[in-house]
């Protein structure tokens, strides 16, 4: 480990820095790069801390959305009422990162910014439809979630961009939500496979739905194809399982360190199956009710 | 869909190197103000080898636990105690410290004997004193004692080693005698298992050994719940993958062990069944503390799903498998 | 008897509280003043004849004080417990088994220097075609690890005579098992200091013998065995991993060399890499038993992968033979054990040696006998247990302190107590 | 280098140091401050062992940088005990035998610390999780589930 440190105590610094400078990496938590750089598997000439820009911190509401700051720890997340009662799939998805010592310096925007597959928060992010703003010196801009990942470890951001905020979309009445984990043990564990879903319901009819994957793909995945096909169904077992088969039919996984392509297919289809079936009945309960 | 179901597994091992000497010593000396050094081999890893022998010494003694510092592992002080492997330290050594023990006392009962015009074979050490048998009020106090020994030029030392009664076994058939004593275990597990995922789960583990004597009980429990421990992760989840002689699992997070989360309910039972020749009967617990462990998990798994594994560790992607075949 | 007054108390550990103030002394803990820290260069190729090892290099970098290789070693170069088949290091002209083999050792001002070093040393080795599976290692065209082949060990066990048995069997199993090769993960990685006092080299380690670290310690630097002193340093567990050399010589060779205090500590990733493991075991059962469950006959055959190097590796395989049976009487059984060495990381003790894989394997055999036979599989066992007076697969008597079934009524009762009636 | 200077109360006491910014708040403790209580295990966040309490959260220490805690408040488990008085955890894990080979112990025990100064009351489920992130290889958790609800009732007296 060898670089140069920067940090920055104000947004306007921050992009400043980044304005002028190359080869650098982000440090948030950390959990990721100080072990990547101990390894010797990245070694970048500089690090810029963003743990004195206090407007990257803290979650707040809007009347539609939460806006969550990109440096709020899993346990800020996990613990925060706000995101509890109207985004509690990403607080049961932050639950389920690490260890408590991991959630609490591992931030939110560090999991997006590894870009790792098998985050566990970015699913529960996709499934509510989360907008990240992006800023660099002169520019300002919202992208969705999903189109800011390009591979494993890599994101769309260039250098110069920093995610300054996370739009999440509140979960309102007749809206449920639902994260489903597969680790190889019940703690410490990166996901062998994860899933989250969202979904309206009018009445017995699927309005509208969102169903997202970790750790079956280069990124983390919406599966819109059949997204598209429940919309307008019955919120009906049947239904649930012939997605839950589609789901397993659409995804591609790989063979692992952690787990083979084989299993993460079938589990796939258990794990949308129970997804379904949970955010249904929290759609049939009153909000904040979890 | 969740299923439970419930195994057992026995076990037996043998104490101490298979059909080898394996002797173990110790040294105890026994200072003016009544005071117990014990000079060991014996390497404490955290098993608890040191206060288990400091037991044994302050019981053959006749005195406090606090009385007692054993110094132990040092080659430089120390004389040879073996390994602490084979689940033989306490069987061993605690012999070893007991014949020390033993030698050192020899001096201050004869020399107890005799300031209370008794026979030494009427006296017994207890509560720091030597004290008569059948007639408890009359007693010399160990310190007393020892003053009167130092006044009369003695030392009170003691050395013991002690090698288990085995014989080699026989090249061409096996037959021999390779051990001098065996504990036995019987080991109950519950779990339950996602036949949507293969996941298992394991609830409850009764765990029943034979140790002979517990010197020690909750050390005994808690050779117990960690080995139980050990065996849950080599039943379930542990496995160093190697690609041509290299090892992919090279860290925490690739080669995984149970975590807090991971552990079932444990119940530790002690079976005492004496050993004549080991210290206060005992024998020992270290090693057979994990070892019916799998076998007990795999056979609540067949029990559960009607499944039976016969490769460990049992992964969910290799039950999944076997559960589909099953239904198929 | 008297009663005892201290025996069968639950006595604090005498060790424990400078363990829960942190205070305790673990060999990573260990600072000395003019103190160098050690490392290791390994091979990163399975099997293979070192051709070249030039140090030069190395030794120019400010703050490196020793890069040894195998002709620094004054004494054998060879480790193992029960064999001495491992060296110290590899020299130029001489084998490479294992990826992992140490093949020189750095001292340096700090850690950061030593492996800097490590970068700067060039080696070639010659590849040497490798085995990595012990049934491949078996036969004759293998690859052979050792002059008089890979097959290391071979433990045989007879009582009567199976095969006749077999005939007079009403059920029989047959079945084979495998296990996995499983680290030993105490939290604490290996780790030691040495520092020369006079003629005399002190290595403060984490150890589960240091009477027995003192032997190679000494035969390697060539010294008397009472001028290698090893200390055991507060050990963070061992479970059987703590058994063979790790650092020791290491140390104490760069400690002479230097005339300083050497320091090792091994990283996780080291620890794994490098150090022993529990065998992973093939193994063929075929048991039978009378109509009533009696066990009559009993064969297994049992193939261990030792690796690149024996360590605890016949020892285990012998345990296992000697337990394949499991606690049961029988009065026909047959072991075959086999101890082989591929070019995989080497397999040495580790809790229980030997004896938890073929628990698996007994233990599964019982169920499936008592399912053939349709009795419960705590009466096949209550059937055949060992009792007092019972003889062993090796003949021998078990004379007193045979609590098997104490052990199963014990955990029957308190399971059912939790549980209901399961058995 | 470019050191940097940075103010933090570790147990207490108030420290100014100069770091290098690659220095990891472990080595920190460990070898300038000298406070070996603080265990290395695995180096990447994985066991625990490296566990101290930050601003009242418990964080591996291995995967901090030193420059970055200037400004905060570190507890190693040099920093429980009042003198020769051990504190409650303390005490509740020698009386419980929660302690085999030590190595996992201090991080145990700020783990423990941290839990109950969040949730006096935890479950025993509660009391696993919030010790998930720290491995043991010796005791299989239960004594030290015990020894924590223990000091649990303890503080709460």
């Amino acid at each position: 480990m060898n670089f140069e440190y920067y940090n920055p105590k104000s947004m306007e610094e921050l992009l400043n820095v980044l304005d002028n400078l190359r080869n650098y990496y982000f440090l948030a938590g950390g959990t990721d790069i100080v072990v990547k750089m101990k390894d010797k598997i990245v070694s970048p000439q500089n690090i810029v801390d963003l743990n004195d820009v206090q407007e990257l911190k803290g979650i707040s509401s809007e009347e539609d959305h939460l806006n969550i700051g990109p440096l709020a720890t899993h346990t800020e997340i996990e613990e925060s009422d706000l995101v509890k009662k109207y985004a509690y799939v990403l607080a049961e998805a932050a639950a389920q990162v690490g260890s408590p010592q991991i959630r609490n310096i591992g931030t939110v925007g560090g999991n997006i910014g590894n870009a790792s597959p098998a985050a566990d928060t970015v699913p529960a992010l996709l499934v509510l439809d989360t907008t990240v703003q992006i800023e660099s010196k002169n520019h300002k801009e919202e992208k969705n979630l999903l189109d800011i990942f390009k591979g494993p470890g890599k994101t769309f951001l260039t250098e110069g961009q920093v995610i300054t905020k996370l739009k999440v979309r509140s979960i309102k009445e007749g809206e449920g939500a639902a994260f489903v984990k597969m680790g190889k043990r019940k703690a410490l564990a990166i996901s062998v496979i994860n899933c989250a879903v969202w979904l309206r319901v009018d009445k017995d009819e699927i309005v509208e739905v969102r169903i997202a994957f970790g750790s079956v793909a280069p990124t983390p995945i919406r599966l819109l194809e059949v997204e598209k096909w429940l919309k307008g169904q019955k919120a009906e077992d049947d239904v649930f399982k012939q997605a839950a088969q589609m789901a397993q039919d659409a995804i591609k996984p790989i063979d692992d360190i952690r787990s083979t392509a084989e299993y993460r297919s079938t589990t796939a289809a258990s794990l949308v199956y129970q997804g379904l079936k949970t955010a249904l009945q929290r759609a049939r309960e009153e909000v904040g009710n979890e | 869909m969740k299923k439970r179901g419930v195994g057992l597994a026995n076990m037996w091992y043998g104490i101490g190197n298979t059909g080898l000497p394996n002797p173990a010593s110790a040294y105890i000396e026994l200072l003016d103000d009544g005071t117990v050094i014990v000079l060991t081999g014996c390497a404490d890893i955290g098993q608890g080898s040191t206060t288990t022998l400091a037991q044994i010494a302050a019981e053959e003694m006749g005195v406090d636990i606090e009385d007692v510092r054993v110094v132990s592992a040092d080659t430089g002080i120390t004389p040879d105690a073996g390994a602490t492997s084979a689940s033989r330290q306490t069987y061993i050594s605690g012999n070893a410290v007991k014949m020390a023990a033993k030698e050192a006392k020899t001096i201050l009962v004869e020399t107890a004997a005799r300031m209370l015009e008794v026979d030494e074979d009427s006296l017994i050490l207890e509560d720091r004193k030597i004290v008569v048998k059948n007639d408890k009020d009359k007693f010399v106090k160990i310190k007393e004692c020892l003053g009167k020994c130092r006044a009369e030029g003695k030392l009170t030392l003691g050395h013991g080693w002690f090698n288990p009664d085995v014989t080699a076994l026989n090249p061409e058939d096996g037959q021999g005698k390779p051990y001098a004593t065996y504990a036995f275990a019987t080991q109950v597990a519950e779990v339950e298992v996602n036949t949507e995922t293969g996941e298992v789960k394991v609830l409850k583990i009764f765990a029943a050994h034979d140790v002979g004597k517990a010197i020690n009980p909750i050390n005994v429990e808690g050779q117990i719940e960690g080995g139980c421990m050990i065996g849950v992760g080599f039943a379930l989840m542990e496995q160093v993958k190697v690609d041509k002689g290299n090892i992919k699992t090279p860290n925490l997070a690739t080669y995984l062990i149970p975590t807090a989360m991971d552990t079932p309910e444990i119940y530790p039972i002690i079976v005492e069944d004496p050993e004549v020749t080991g210290p206060f009967g005992a024998k020992g617990v270290g090693e057979p503390a994990l070892i019916p462990t799998a076998a007990a998990i795999v056979n609540a798994i067949y029990d559960a799903v009607g499944v039976r594994i016969t490769d460990l560790p049992v992964t969910p992607e290799k039950l999944l498998k076997e559960i589909k075949k099953e239904r198929n | 008897m008297s009663q005892l007054k201290v025996v069968g108390q639950n006595v604090k550990k005498k060790d424990v509280k400078e363990k829960v103030l942190g205070t305790a002394i673990f060999a990573a803990d260990i600072k000395m003043d003019g103190m160098l820290y050690g490392k290791t260069l390994r091979s990163k190729v399975p099997h293979g004849i070192v051709k070249k090892i030039n140090v030069s290099q190395a030794l120019e970098l400010p703050g490196v004080h020793a890069v040894l290789t195998e002709q620094d070693i004054p004494g054998v170069n060879k480790a193992g417990i029960i064999v001495k088949d491992e060296p110290v290091l590899v020299g130029i002209g001489q084998r490479i088994r294992k990826i992992g083999d140490p093949l020189a050792i750095v001292a340096a001002e700090t850690e950061e220097i030593a492996e800097a070093a490590l970068d700067l040393i060039e080696v070639e080795v010659e590849e040497l075609p490798a085995v990595f599976s012990p049934l491949d290692a078996m036969k004759d065209d293998a690859p052979k690890l050792y002059e008089k082949g890979n097959i290391m060990a071979v433990r045989r066990i007879v009582k009567g005579d199976v095969a006749e048995a077999f005939k007079n069997c009403d059920v029989i199993v047959e079945q084979d098992y495998t296990t996995s090769m499983v680290e030993h993960a105490y939290i604490e990685t290996e780790a030691g200091v040495a520092k020369m006092e006079g003629d005399v080299v002190n290595v403060w380690v984490c150890t589960q013998n240091p009477h027995y670290d003192r032997k190679d310690v000494a035969y390697n630097l060539n010294i008397g065995l009472n001028q290698a002193r090893i200390i055991q340093t507060t050990t963070g567990g061992g479970f059987g991993g703590k058994l063979d050399v790790t650092v020791h010589v290491h140390v104490a060779l760069l400690a002479k060399a230097t005339k300083r205090p050497v320091k090792m500590v091994y990283s996780r990733r080291e620890s794994i890499s490098n150090t022993v493991k529990r065998h992973p075991f093939i193994m063929k059962y075929k048991t039978g038993c009378d109509k009533d469950g009696k066990l009559i006959a009993w064969q297994t055959e049992i193939i261990g992968d030792t690796g690149a190097y024996a360590s605890y590796g016949p020892g285990t395989l012998t345990r296992a033979a000697v337990h394949a049976t499991g606690p049961y009487e029988i009065p026909n059984v047959k072991v075959e054990a086999y101890t082989v060495y591929t070019n995989n990381p080497q397999a040495g003790a580790m809790r229980g040696f030997g004896v938890p894989q073929v628990a698996f394997a007994h233990e599964s055999q019982m169920n499936l006998l008592a399912e053939k036979l349709g009795i419960s599989p705590l009466e096949i066992r209550m059937k055949n247990a060992f009792i007092p007076g019972s003889i062993t697969a090796t003949g021998s008597k078990l004379e007193h302190s045979v609590g098997l079934k104490s052990t199963m009524e014990s955990a029957k009762q308190a399971a059912e107590k939790v549980l209901g009636d399961k058995f | 280098m470019n050191k940097k200077l940075i103010k933090f109360t570790l147990n207490d006491k108030e420290y100014k140091v100069e770091v290098e910014p690659q220095v990891l708040l472990v080595d920190l403790i460990r070898e300038e401050l000298g406070l070996t209580g603080t265990k290395v295990g695995c180096g990447e966040g994985e066991c625990g062992a490296c566990t101290v309490i930050m601003d009242g959260k418990t964080v591996n220490s291995c995967m901090v940088l030193a420059v970055t805690v200037d400004g905060k408040k570190i507890t190693t488990i040099e920093g429980l005990a009042k003198g020769e008085e051990l504190h409650p955890l303390q005490k509740s894990f020698v009386e419980e035998g929660a302690v085999q080979c030590g190595f996992c112990t201090p991080g145990m025990i700020l783990s423990s610390k941290a839990l109950l100064d969040e949730n006096p009351n935890p479950t025993p489920e509660e009391i696993k999780k919030g010790l998930s992130g720290n491995l043991c290889r010796c005791t299989g958790y239960a004594k030290i589930v015990k020894a924590v609800e223990k000091a649990s009732k303890e503080l709460n007296k």
